[in-house]
């Protein structure tokens, strides 16, 4: 059900890439396997630029410019055409510059994208794919750094992929262009620049299995996004501090792998949910009640989450690093478990 | 607002087709008013009649390739469109022969087999998908086009701009469609639109925009053969504003007190649809066995479809699981 | 910290309404005793009807269409000229028709509403009032029927109100109004004709704290607005089950009254939490993941939680009697809970 | 376009104040590059190098009592607004002695007192909520008015239709100002825009609509007053598209690829700031000595607000929980 990590040596066969390198490959693979991929947003096509970060860069130089269209500033404009061109049997990528602009599509995603399947009683299907960034630690402030995937995975009929290193980044979102129903796709700033060995045949990774990064025996620690970076660099002290820390990548938030974490939890009996998103309210509720209420009696100690104070992202640094959960929380809570 | 001087006429085969479909529109809005009034469907009914001569001219030009997408007030664009019938009915009754197996109803009809891709109950949300479909069908080299119908309400929200801006630059194969009917819900025309004529903010994205008397089927022959003409030649998108009347108000049940004195009657008076009928018997374009006979033969399709549709099962539970993926949901 | 219900015989000086009565009283009320508060919305001025359900009627004729101004279909600017002018010092109530609709302005209720105040350091506040009516029953389908408070509640910066009877819509909404921050109170089909009396009197009820319905020592049901109604219905049945309940109203949702529910649970070691919204990443998650952390080694048995299924709100009566949580699935969970 | 023939002139001490209050831009932008480019300041910064002119002869009409709502690329409105620079400097500076505490930064820089009232990262956000500061004035009976700053590609964004349909029906005293630089990120205005001229949308709001040079401070400050005018006397919102450029690019650090060849530095040549200056001495509207004297004095202040604000506290953590709401956030 879910693959285990291997080792940073370079094997053969496979390119060092960031993740959004990882994206720019997977872009260029999904349109050369299938001409039916199209690509729109904001500045994506390379008179602009190839995107500001440079994520669709070559792509309309290479498949043009009737495939992969720069669109004005129109977020609503830009999901309802990916919609419509999906409808008609298109697997359009759609690139919201930035999280929080979603918000200004949200009637097209929420009322339509994901429901349109539904309320056409299966004769039409939304296989969209919408790529978005997010995420705190750039000092973009309050309106550019949310993280909300728990409005995604609360609706129906939308799935929902956070991934946290290229390799994930390239196979989920070609598994995400591949899906036959709309996707959002969250790139997040913690993770972007990691770089990783990432197979040059790296193939689409399967939506809804987490990845086990580390296994463990005292403690599950379920992450995702930039967190799990976060988390991967709290694992020296926690493994100092002599905790056996099982850490799990959910990699997809809905629909999210129930099994994985329920069979870790079931071995560890203890479990810390870390996301950078506002804990209140927040996507690591579901996971905390659902493992709460199936785990009943087999936990060894009440499920704690971590996640950021509910408070707009602030611009200063010092308040900044605050408001993101930090592996040294994460240490303290998982050593707080112990007991 | 002024007709080109070469201005395509409509012949009297396409005036009777249009008359046609204005019919099998009205005729099925009666049966659906009827059969509500029985208290033998349940479901919240905005009806279009008064509008029929809109979507009957546009569909006229129209084969089951071209693609719509409409609005809770949309049952008329599909049955113009030619879209069957007993479907239709098992969907706004519920019943899994609906064209949604009952989980749409009446504001999500569907039936992609003749090009009614899109009903949305959300106002302007035609239009940006409407969009999407065009940009599919210059990718696919084709000569369809696609129509997004929306009120005059909608045409101050915010998907209206955006998406008559992106359809202009991409020079995309949709024509803009919005029947003025004077009122968006229980406001006027004037005190939520602040242009006298919505075609005037066609300028503002480059594009043609017209204001047409939406109950005249010359007039509507003419702007929609030219901005259908315009858009499959692949020159880009036209704005219509067809101005009309809607004669049960907003939705089933509206007290119209919001209308002035009279406004009502007044526009009830000039019902497009016996006009045009005595109009096409007076200038000899069809004769009256031919109408009776056209009458009769939609009347039984109507019924047909209305007992079909109440005779279907009810959807089984275990559907509110499906199609929500294509994959069925787990739990 | 929490009201109990009182009696049902009519006392002096009560009158018999409706919850969308008692909404229009609390609108007078509230106008009449401070000329800031203003009210806007599509059809909301008696010119047009005084509001499709006439939720609004009398007000524009009462305090003049300046400060009673119906809008055009433009939910965006409904919003933006409610914050605008509630930082130039006014109680602006803006009415979204349907919760769907909240979508198309969710960029100025979460990017500005929301978070002015904290991004401009306090200087500003916005001390709006989104009112809007949601929920399933009407056969209206996909579209015009969620309840996303669960979305609500995870933002930052606004109040989330979802009352389930006519003394506490009177209440909350004059609460709303008065409140120095945004709120969005949430009128539900289910909850909308129940009527009851309603003391002419009827003063702001506070924010943040829940109402228990009934006292009961087996187990605790925590719901809120239409789901109230449907709870109240299950009681009988729970009685006759043997079963002592303690219904809580939560009333409001966002900040939710924790000390309350708390209080509750740890006399009867059993929760229920039952919603209209979607279960999954729902709302009810909070709560049961709060509550399983908080009173661990106290439970009696698992927290559960009731909620719609993950899919569009179905058109077909028979469906959408599925899609909603009933009472006899309240009484049939609460069974299984007790063992 | 063409100017009202009884156009108004600036007299020689307005020229002098738009003059003063570009230079005030100016002078701080580069102050804030080299603060960047030292490494003692963390920020995306948005300049509007090049686009003085706009905000300097607005702001010439504006007292404190009328309010701003503005962008990202917005510091220059404010500077040009009398905004006090050391609150500026601070708040960017991410310091508790910041207009917001810190907590806003570049992006959010907001203060009351001199009517900064929103400042906004999400593309014509600051349209919809200048309209309802507006209302406000109405409201209150006062003559303040209010100016909706937003760029060329955000007119292609739905709330730039909705705000100015309310706007205009409403007949509020705002202004929508945008400086049409030409570009929207990457994009070049004409890839992105639908329309040649961005007031040409006015007609579609039934709204009066200029394109003004918005390097020219005789063109700016003509239009400008006539707006102002008409918005303080209750006529209404007008719409003023402003031509200029951006020398900086999108963000600092920009690579401007997506710039024709040459294009940046032929605007340059033109760089209004140098120009205007050499006219007003040219013309005799000031000498020599006076521009020094200001410009000396505007360094000081500008000296003076960045080293305040550098050396302003950071901010104590539990900030995070204040003005959340007006009651501290528990927990
Ligand atoms: C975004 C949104 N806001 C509000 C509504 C509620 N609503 C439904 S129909 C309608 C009026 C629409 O009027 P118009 O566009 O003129 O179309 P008509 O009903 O006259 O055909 C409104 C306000 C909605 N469905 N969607
Ligand atoms: C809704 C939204 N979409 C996208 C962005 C990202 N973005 C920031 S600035 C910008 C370009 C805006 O161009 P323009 O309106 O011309 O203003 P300028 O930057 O030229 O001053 C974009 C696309 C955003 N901030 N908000
Ligand atoms: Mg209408
Ligand atoms: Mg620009």
């Amino acid at each position: 059900m879910s693959t285990t990590t291997t080792s940073a040596a370079k094997p053969a066969g496979t390119s060092k890439m960031n993740s959004l390198q990882a994206v720019n490959a997977a872009l260029h693979q999904a349109m050369a396997a299938d001409d039916k991929v199209l690509v729109l947003g904001e500045d994506i096509a390379d008179p602009e630029g190839g995107g500001v970060t440079g994520a669709t860069a070559g792509l309309s130089t290479k498949f043009g410019g009737e495939r992969v269209r720069s669109t004005p500033i129109s977020e609503q404009a830009i999901i309802g055409a990916a919609i419509g061109a999906a409808l008609a049997g298109y697997k359009p990528v759609a690139e919201i510059m930035l999280m929080n602009f979603t918000t200004v599509a949200m009637d097209m995603i929420f009322n339509h994208a994901a429901k349109l399947r539904f309320m056409s009683g299966g004769q039409t299907s939304v296989p969209i794919t919408i790529r978005t960034l997010t995420g705190a630690g750039w000092q973009t402030a309050g309106q550019h750094a949310d993280h909300l995937e728990g409005w995604y995975a609360h609706a129906a009929g939308i799935k929902v992929v956070a991934p946290s290193n290229p390799v994930d980044y390239k196979g989920l979102l070609l598994s995400c262009i591949d899906d036959p129903d709309p996707c959002i796709f969250i790139e997040s700033a913690g993770s972007l620049f990691v770089p990783a060995e990432v197979p040059d045949d790296q193939g689409p990774i399967p939506l809804g299995k987490a990845r086990i990064v580390q296994e463990g025996s005292d403690l599950t620690i379920v992450t995702w996004s930039s967190q799990t970076v976060r988390a991967q660099m709290a694992l020296p002290a926690l493994a100092e501090a002599g905790l056996s820390v099982e850490l799990i990548d959910l990699r997809t938030i809905s629909p999210w792998d129930r099994e994985t974490v329920l069979a870790s939890v079931r071995k560890t009996g203890r479990l810390l949910v870390a996301h950078e998103a506002v804990r209140d309210f927040g996507p690591g509720a579901e996971i905390a009640a659902t493992v709460s209420e199936e785990l009943f009696g087999v936990l060894k100690a009440p499920v704690r989450r971590l996640g950021a104070p509910k408070c707009p992202v602030p611009f200063a640094k010092v308040l900044e690093d605050a408001y993101i959960v930090q592996p040294d929380q994460m240490v303290a809570v998982a050593q707080a478990l112990m007991g | 607002m002024t007709q080109p001087s070469n201005a395509p006429q409509p012949d009297s085969a396409a005036l009777t087709d249009i008359f046609r479909r204005m019919l099998r529109i009205e005729r099925n809005d009666d049966a659906i008013l009827s059969t509500i009034r029985k208290g033998r469907l349940q479901m919240p009914y905005y009806s279009a009649r008064g509008q029929e001569v809109i979507p009957a001219t546009i569909s006229h030009f129209l084969t089951d390739e071209d693609q719509i997408c409409t609005i809770y007030r949309g049952i008329q664009d599909m049955v113009a469109k030619d879209m069957p019938l007993k479907p239709l009915w098992a969907e706004i009754a519920g019943r899994v022969d609906g064209t949604c197996k009952g989980k749409g109803g009446p504001m999500h009809l569907t039936h992609p087999p003749t090009g009614v891709m899109v009903t949305t109950g959300v106002v302007g949300s035609s239009m940006p998908i409407a969009n999407g479909l065009a940009w599919a069908a210059k990718l696919d080299g084709s000569r369809r086009v696609v129509i997004a119908y929306f009120g005059d309400g909608a045409s101050n929200i915010g998907a209206f701009h955006e998406s008559l801006n992106l359809a202009s630059l991409w020079k995309l194969p949709v024509i803009f469609v919005c029947p003025n009917n004077g009122f968006a819900e229980h406001t006027r025309f004037e005190n939520g639109t602040s242009v006298d004529r919505i075609s005037k903010r066609a300028i503002g994205y480059g594009m043609p925009g017209f204001t047409v008397d939406g109950n005249d089927p010359w007039e509507m022959y003419a702007q929609v053969s030219t901005a259908i003409a315009r858009a499959r030649d692949g020159e880009g998108p036209t704005l219509l504003e067809c101005t009309t009347f809607r004669f049960l108000g907003h939705v089933l049940g509206d007290d119209n007190k919001y209308m002035a004195e009279g406004e009502l009657a007044a526009a009830r008076e000039r019902d497009p649809l016996p006009l045009f009928r005595q109009r096409l018997l007076d200038e000899g374009h069809v004769d009256e066995p031919t109408l009776a006979a056209m009458q009769e033969k939609i009347e039984a399709e109507v019924a047909e479809a209305r007992d079909f549709g109440l005779a279907s099962e009810l959807p089984p539970v275990d559907e509110i699981r499906r199609d929500v993926f294509a994959q069925e949901m787990m739990a």
